[in-house]
């Protein structure tokens, strides 16, 4: 199912009155403060397609370096009619809801094992989808009777994880990635896609990831199934692993 | 409970002086009126529309007769001769008294008693008019609710009322409880009052009825939506402030910028016409049961905050002994002050409470207005937002009533959408956070905080006795408040006063003030 | 004179790394908060220049309206040298070196004119020049001997300033002009040169323009002689003026 | 001044119970040693260097010894062998017994003391190299003179130690007074000290000597164009931390995060490696006169902030108590703590406030160190500003020694120049504008601020006696800290435990040791 296409809409930036590409912008200059300096922030944010800068702020922020504030009419519009993104679309079932998929369509446990990969050590957030506490009052995997949930916690490598899992013979994967700097988090995740494909057991295994820079579409790229951002809660994650491993649920992809 | 130091004497000595200097100036209020009065009264009678100049009918009326000066005996007069010549209907008679061949000289004819006569059931009509607007107004408010104090108040400016309607649904979505329409930058030197919807303003949009009446149903919507009471408020303020009252008042304004000296100080505007016109201004707002906001905040733009903090309290006083003077009760008095100190001087904060607690303890009963930082923000809207953190920190302390919300784009442009939204926001993280700070501390007993409170009532007492001394016209002339001169005959609308004549007829504002 | 050309100088954005180009964009689209929104700032953000845009925050603002936070790499420089930027360069001069020379070379009283123009009722920055308070400590141009200064006030019509200064055969005009919303104050501003010229007297006076939007440049693009913006002192004003009129201060042009 | 209430019997059975838990560790690491503490020794000694592998001579000759099952004995005992056998230097000695054809099985030959007579130059040298280091430091320390407190402290981590170096120096000029290097992600887990100048690192930048002398260099440079001391930092936790204190206190580092505990819950560091090495650490640490940061606010991020804020005053008793024991001063224990609750939570301000002031208190001479709110921050830089402004507001109320500084960014990215600049500009301000906040205010008797500091109190007692009831070992088994459950013989580096034979030798821990 799709979701309803709006109406081709081209989309300024709005700050004062419809249509006036209002959008602030800030940086900084290898340039102490004066009015070259100003001139040069102004023509920097005309390179960007702000008409009219306006320099609101020029501050020495280290020793030969100025700190900007600028705000300009963008330009710039994006057509929001053009944007298509692969969407999670979960609409999360109840608990009960869950247990009873489980038992009536699978017969057995669900196997998910997690882990906060590579040189990461942020486990909260995996804990929070795999540990009975959960997250904002929703309880984690480990929870369900149906979810047999290992969480094998921080700094896991990649190795590791497809053996543990392997020898569980999990259903499921589920890697967390916090730490983004440079892009650390995609050759991560991207190298345990390729481990488990050299292995030949891609088929076999769903695999999710998720952190707060990580969105359904880079998951895709990434080559695994699913992709959960910020504010994720466990039922979602139930609810998507269900609907692929019994199906029927209302999962949705845009 | 975090209170400063307040001397009951004191204060009670800083009322009786600023009492006498109110009743000075009633004494002159009392025996004169304006053009902007008798305008107000023409327009509560009924009279409206402008002609193809876009000058309003009660300015053509009332121009042409005080051009013969005739407005001595009150326009009321000439109007209820011409109802009782027979003219159909107010607007007939009042379209008779700018338009008409010949001018009413008044000679002969009915009586100033008979046109009262004549005039009876209009003015009844008029004051009805007022009553109803207050009743719908407060009625809708009972049934959504309002929200918790301080009010969350921001200002909308773009200049076409319909981009402000849009961004007042958007503030209110982001949490107001106030929302403002800031005037355009000229409005307040006209003497006139602009007609219908208005697109085109700079630095704000016209107030005009018809803007007010598109505004005031765009928050009520918002009200409902939100489930949240949103308060609208204008300027009764300038060259017209009467007229303006009257517009609010009727079109179910909750709340009007009304200042007993602002125009005087901040507008050029001559001391005369000014008393005379807040005057009336504040009897319409009386009866409409709208607050008021005052205008000692713009002191401490011109003035420094520290030096003359006392010069708001002694300003407080006085608008306070004008309110009462026109029948406005303190729970109506939403007294100004701002949170203008220099943010690097040291301690800036505790000074900034000492005055905010202090005031909240003089005043009350009175829905106290506090104001945000502007005099020193900078482009730096990083800065700027924390400095209206601290703001709003002394804001939630001192349980101020109304808290104009500082916006971190202070010193750049007027509020934009996303301005609002972040100011609101950060305002209710501070306010939760916080919420019982007030009731939780105590000030030392002779610390810098309740030095300071001491030393700001004493200054302003001392102010008092002076303005009292010398009586506020002379007092303006030496620059006590804001810095600023001003003399009895000099600034805008001068010519506009006339003093009454003994026959001056004016049955409404009898009737405003309870006669 | 000139001051030294910084040699040639590429400048991009900096943040982290040399050269990382970061920068920081923050605005306001018609979208209500969604996985398609988010995709609408990228792309917005790619518009302008930013590399690999994050979109750290989008949050509903108003109904149907997201605010966005957005971090990125511009890919956009400037060449600081080959900015050019007009400057009243300024060394003022001591009190007493001004009151000397304007007795000294002009042996007469230099007279002023000074007002906020058109509809604009902001008085504290000519206050500020013009005045005996001053502003931080700098006394204004009415606490020298040397000057006759008169501040007209707030919302001096252009004709009514352009007539006080003729009949007060004054030596300068100065113009403050603080409200800008929508380009008001150059509209003003180049009126009353205007009028000015029409009367025929341009020659004979100085004009300066003044306030927080306002700088040298785009004085002279008015066609006032000189411009100054947020913080300036009297004694920089009364230093410019004693260069033109009484020659030999030392003041640069760049 | 602003205090809350503090039951002073109730502190001191809390320091009992801490006292026993430690004595109860001491006992065990007295009689053990670690592959960390060995090769710190040696480094002690002056071994340096790697090997084209780049592995460090310390590791080569300590692992050698270790699966030779040589360890008991102290690898100074083979190092004074090899003297004796000849070397020409520690560095020669050092690499005979890495690299040298036979393996040294201490069989026949010099005897302990023999070997502890034959390094006893060195082992003065090696002291007198700590002590220089701490004199220099705290000489230069006292020509500029640091700033006031609350210090600022702020963080770089580019991964380069060159932009490490410019990034410092701006902060510098932007107002800090603390830099730390953060180090990259990944090191804490190795059990070697990477080597020479490194420019590439996730999450920061290694920690290595000649890292920590080309960042010394470069703050010791902005304390004289700034004429002020600027603290320098790095970490002193993970699998080297001994290591890591020797290097700091050779290259002149004010601070170390060095924490009893930090190591076992947060990096799965197994629990007997690292209280040993935690030990021998802090030796070097008392000797150096560094301060340390403890890592309490750690506990904060995983659990929650209002339920557990009592694991963060017990942990600190225990710090304390382990501190104490290893010869570090009361001044030197920059206990450590955080502003962790949720923003949104009613009152939230208040509850940071008590939990600050009761450590404040409770720890009257040590220099707290106070974290900044990381958890609930958002990518909303502007709010996030706020909350670091009321963040810095309990800091300077409370007296906070070290403040590390919230940045806007947090949830974001590592700290950029302008973060840091517009973090240290706001900190400022609020230190300007409240600077006497704390003096001139008084909580209530049994306010929100005093229950909730009682509270706090009673339930740190009663983990305390669980804790002392169960001994360390077993708590941390059960999860008492941080959620976080750790096991005996489980995590990272228990083989790298030895248990010491009865000949052991270490004279340079003898001396450190005072003996
Ligand atoms: C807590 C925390 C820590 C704790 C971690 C404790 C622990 N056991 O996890 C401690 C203090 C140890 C820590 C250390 C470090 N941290 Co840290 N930390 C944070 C912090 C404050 C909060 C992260 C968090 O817990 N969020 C709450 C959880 C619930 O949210 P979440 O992770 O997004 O998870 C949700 C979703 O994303 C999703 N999700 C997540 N994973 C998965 C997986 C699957 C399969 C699914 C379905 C869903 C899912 O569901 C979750 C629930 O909704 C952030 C800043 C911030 N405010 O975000 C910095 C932050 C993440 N840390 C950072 C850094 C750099 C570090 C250090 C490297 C610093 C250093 N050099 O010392 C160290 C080293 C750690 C390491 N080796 O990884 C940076 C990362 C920068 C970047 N983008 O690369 C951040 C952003 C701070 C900063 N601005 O510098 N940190
Ligand atoms: C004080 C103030 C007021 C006071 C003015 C009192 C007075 N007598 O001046 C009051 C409260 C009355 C006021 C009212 C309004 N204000 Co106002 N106000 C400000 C405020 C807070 C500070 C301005 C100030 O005094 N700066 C200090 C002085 C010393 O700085 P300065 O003007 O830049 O002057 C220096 C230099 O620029 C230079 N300089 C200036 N002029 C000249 C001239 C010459 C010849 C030379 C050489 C140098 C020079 O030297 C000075 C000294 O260094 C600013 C916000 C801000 N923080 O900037 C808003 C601001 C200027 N106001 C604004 C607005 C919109 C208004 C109103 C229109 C709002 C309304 N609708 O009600 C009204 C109407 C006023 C009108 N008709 O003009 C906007 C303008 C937006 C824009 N860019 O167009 C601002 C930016 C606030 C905002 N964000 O909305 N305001
Ligand atoms: C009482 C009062 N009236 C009016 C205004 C607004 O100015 P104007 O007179 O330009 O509408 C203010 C400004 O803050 C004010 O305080
Ligand atoms: C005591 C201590 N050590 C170390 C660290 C840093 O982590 P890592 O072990 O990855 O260097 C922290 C984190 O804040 C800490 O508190």
């Amino acid at each position: 199912m799709k979701p309803t296409q709006p109406p081709s809409k081209i989309l300024r930036a709005y700050g004062d009155r419809h249509g006036d590409g209002m959008v602030q912008l800030s940086f900084v200059l290898e340039l102490p403060p004066s009015p070259r300096a100003r001139e040069a922030a102004k023509r920097f944010a005309e390179a960007h397609g702000l008409r009219e800068p306006l320099v609101a702020a020029m501050e020495e922020c280290a020793e030969g370096y100025s700190f900007f504030v600028v705000y300009g009419h963008s330009e710039h519009s994006v057509d929001a009619a053009t944007i298509d993104v692969p969407e999670v679309r979960v609409e999360p079932l109840g608990r009960e809801e869950i247990e009873h998929r489980i038992k009536a369509r699978l017969g057995r446990k669900l196997v998910v094992v997690g882990a906060c990969t590579g040189s990461d050590a942020h486990t909260v957030g995996i804990d929070a989808i795999l540990n009975y506490k959960g997250i904002a009052g929703d309880k984690g995997l480990e929870s369900y009777k149906g979810f047999d949930a290992h969480n094998l916690g921080a700094q896991v490598q990649n190795a590791e994880l497809a053996e543990r899992a392997r020898a569980l013979r999990a259903d499921a994967i589920l890697v967390s990635q916090i730490i983004t700097q440079r892009n650390c988090h995609k050759e991560n995740a991207r190298a345990l896609v390729e481990l488990i494909e050299s292995q030949g057991w891609r088929g076999e295994v769903i695999l999710l990831l998720g952190g707060p820079r990580i969105d359904h579409e880079l998951a895709l790229e990434l080559g695994f199934d699913a992709g959960f951002g910020p504010g994720t809660k466990p039922a979602e994650v139930a609810s998507y692993l269900i609907d692929r491993l019994a199906p029927g649920a209302v999962v949705k992809h845009a | 409970m975090a209170t400063v130091p307040m001397d009951e004497e004191k204060v009670a000595r800083c009322r009786e002086l600023a009492a006498a200097v109110a009743d000075d100036v009633q004494s002159y209020i009392d025996t004169h009126t304006s053009v902007g009065v008798e305008r107000t009264t023409l327009r509560a009678y009924g009279a409206f529309g402008v002609d193809d100049q876009g000058i309003p009918l009660v300015n053509a009326a009332v121009d042409r007769y005080h051009a013969a000066g005739l407005l001595p005996r009150g326009i009321a007069h000439f109007l209820g001769r011409a109802v009782l010549s027979g003219a159909d209907t107010i607007q007939d008679a009042a379209e008779r008294l700018a338009y008409g061949h010949d001018l009413d000289r008044g000679e002969g004819g009915p009586t100033p008693a008979e046109a009262r006569a004549a005039l009876a059931p209009h003015t009844q009509a008029a004051l009805d008019r007022i009553d109803r607007g207050r009743d719908d107004r407060e009625a809708f408010k009972r049934s959504v609710g309002p929200g918790p104090t301080p009010l969350k108040y921001v200002i909308v400016a773009t200049g076409n009322i319909y981009d402000d309607a849009l961004q007042a649904k958007a503030a209110a979505f982001a949490g107001a409880d106030v929302v403002a329409v800031i005037r355009a930058t000229a409005q307040s030197l006209l003497d006139y009052v602009p007609y219908g919807p208005t697109t085109e303003g700079y630095g704000g949009t016209f107030a005009t009825q018809e803007n007010f009446r598109i505004i005031r149903t765009a928050t009520r919507e918002a009200a409902e939506e939100q489930k949240r009471y949103i308060h609208q408020t204008n300027y009764s303020s300038g060259l017209c402030m009467s007229e303006i009252a009257w517009m609010a008042a009727v079109e179910g304004l909750d709340m009007l910028l009304n200042d007993a000296m602002y125009g005087i100080l901040f507008r050029d505007i001559n001391m005369c016409r000014n008393f005379v016109d807040q005057y009336i201004s504040r009897r319409i707002i009386a009866r409409a049961g709208i607050v008021i906001n005052t205008g000692e905040d713009n002191y401490l733009t011109t003035a420094d905050a520290v030096e003359k903090a006392h010069t708001v309290l002694a300003s407080q006083f006085i608008n306070e002994a004008f309110a009462l003077r026109a029948g406005v009760k303190e729970e109506q008095m939403g007294l100004g002050h701002a949170y203008e100190i220099d943010p690097w001087r040291e301690d800036s904060f505790l000074t900034e409470l000492a005055q905010a607690q202090l005031v909240r303890q003089i005043f009350s009963r009175h829905p106290i207005k506090w104001m945000p930082p502007t005099k020193h923000k900078t482009g730096d809207i990083f800065q700027s937002h924390v400095h209206d953190a601290m703001f709003n920190l002394v804001g939630v302390t001192t349980n101020q009533s109304i808290e104009l919300l500082g916006m971190f784009s202070e010193a750049i442009h007027n509020p934009m959408l996303m301005d609002r939204y972040l100011s609101l926001k950060a305002t209710r993280y501070v306010y939760t956070a916080c919420k019982h700070l007030g009731d939780e501390i105590e000030f030392k007993a002779d610390g810098i905080v309740a030095r300071r409170a001491r030393q700001v009532l004493d200054e302003a007492l001392a102010q008092l006795e002076e303005v009292a001394d010398a009586g506020i016209w002379d007092s303006i002339g030496k620059g006590a408040f804001a810095d600023v001169k001003r003399t009895r005959t000099g600034g805008k609308g001068f010519s506009g006063v006339a003093e009454r004549a003994p026959d001056y007829l004016n049955p409404l504002l009898d009737a405003l003030e309870g006669r």
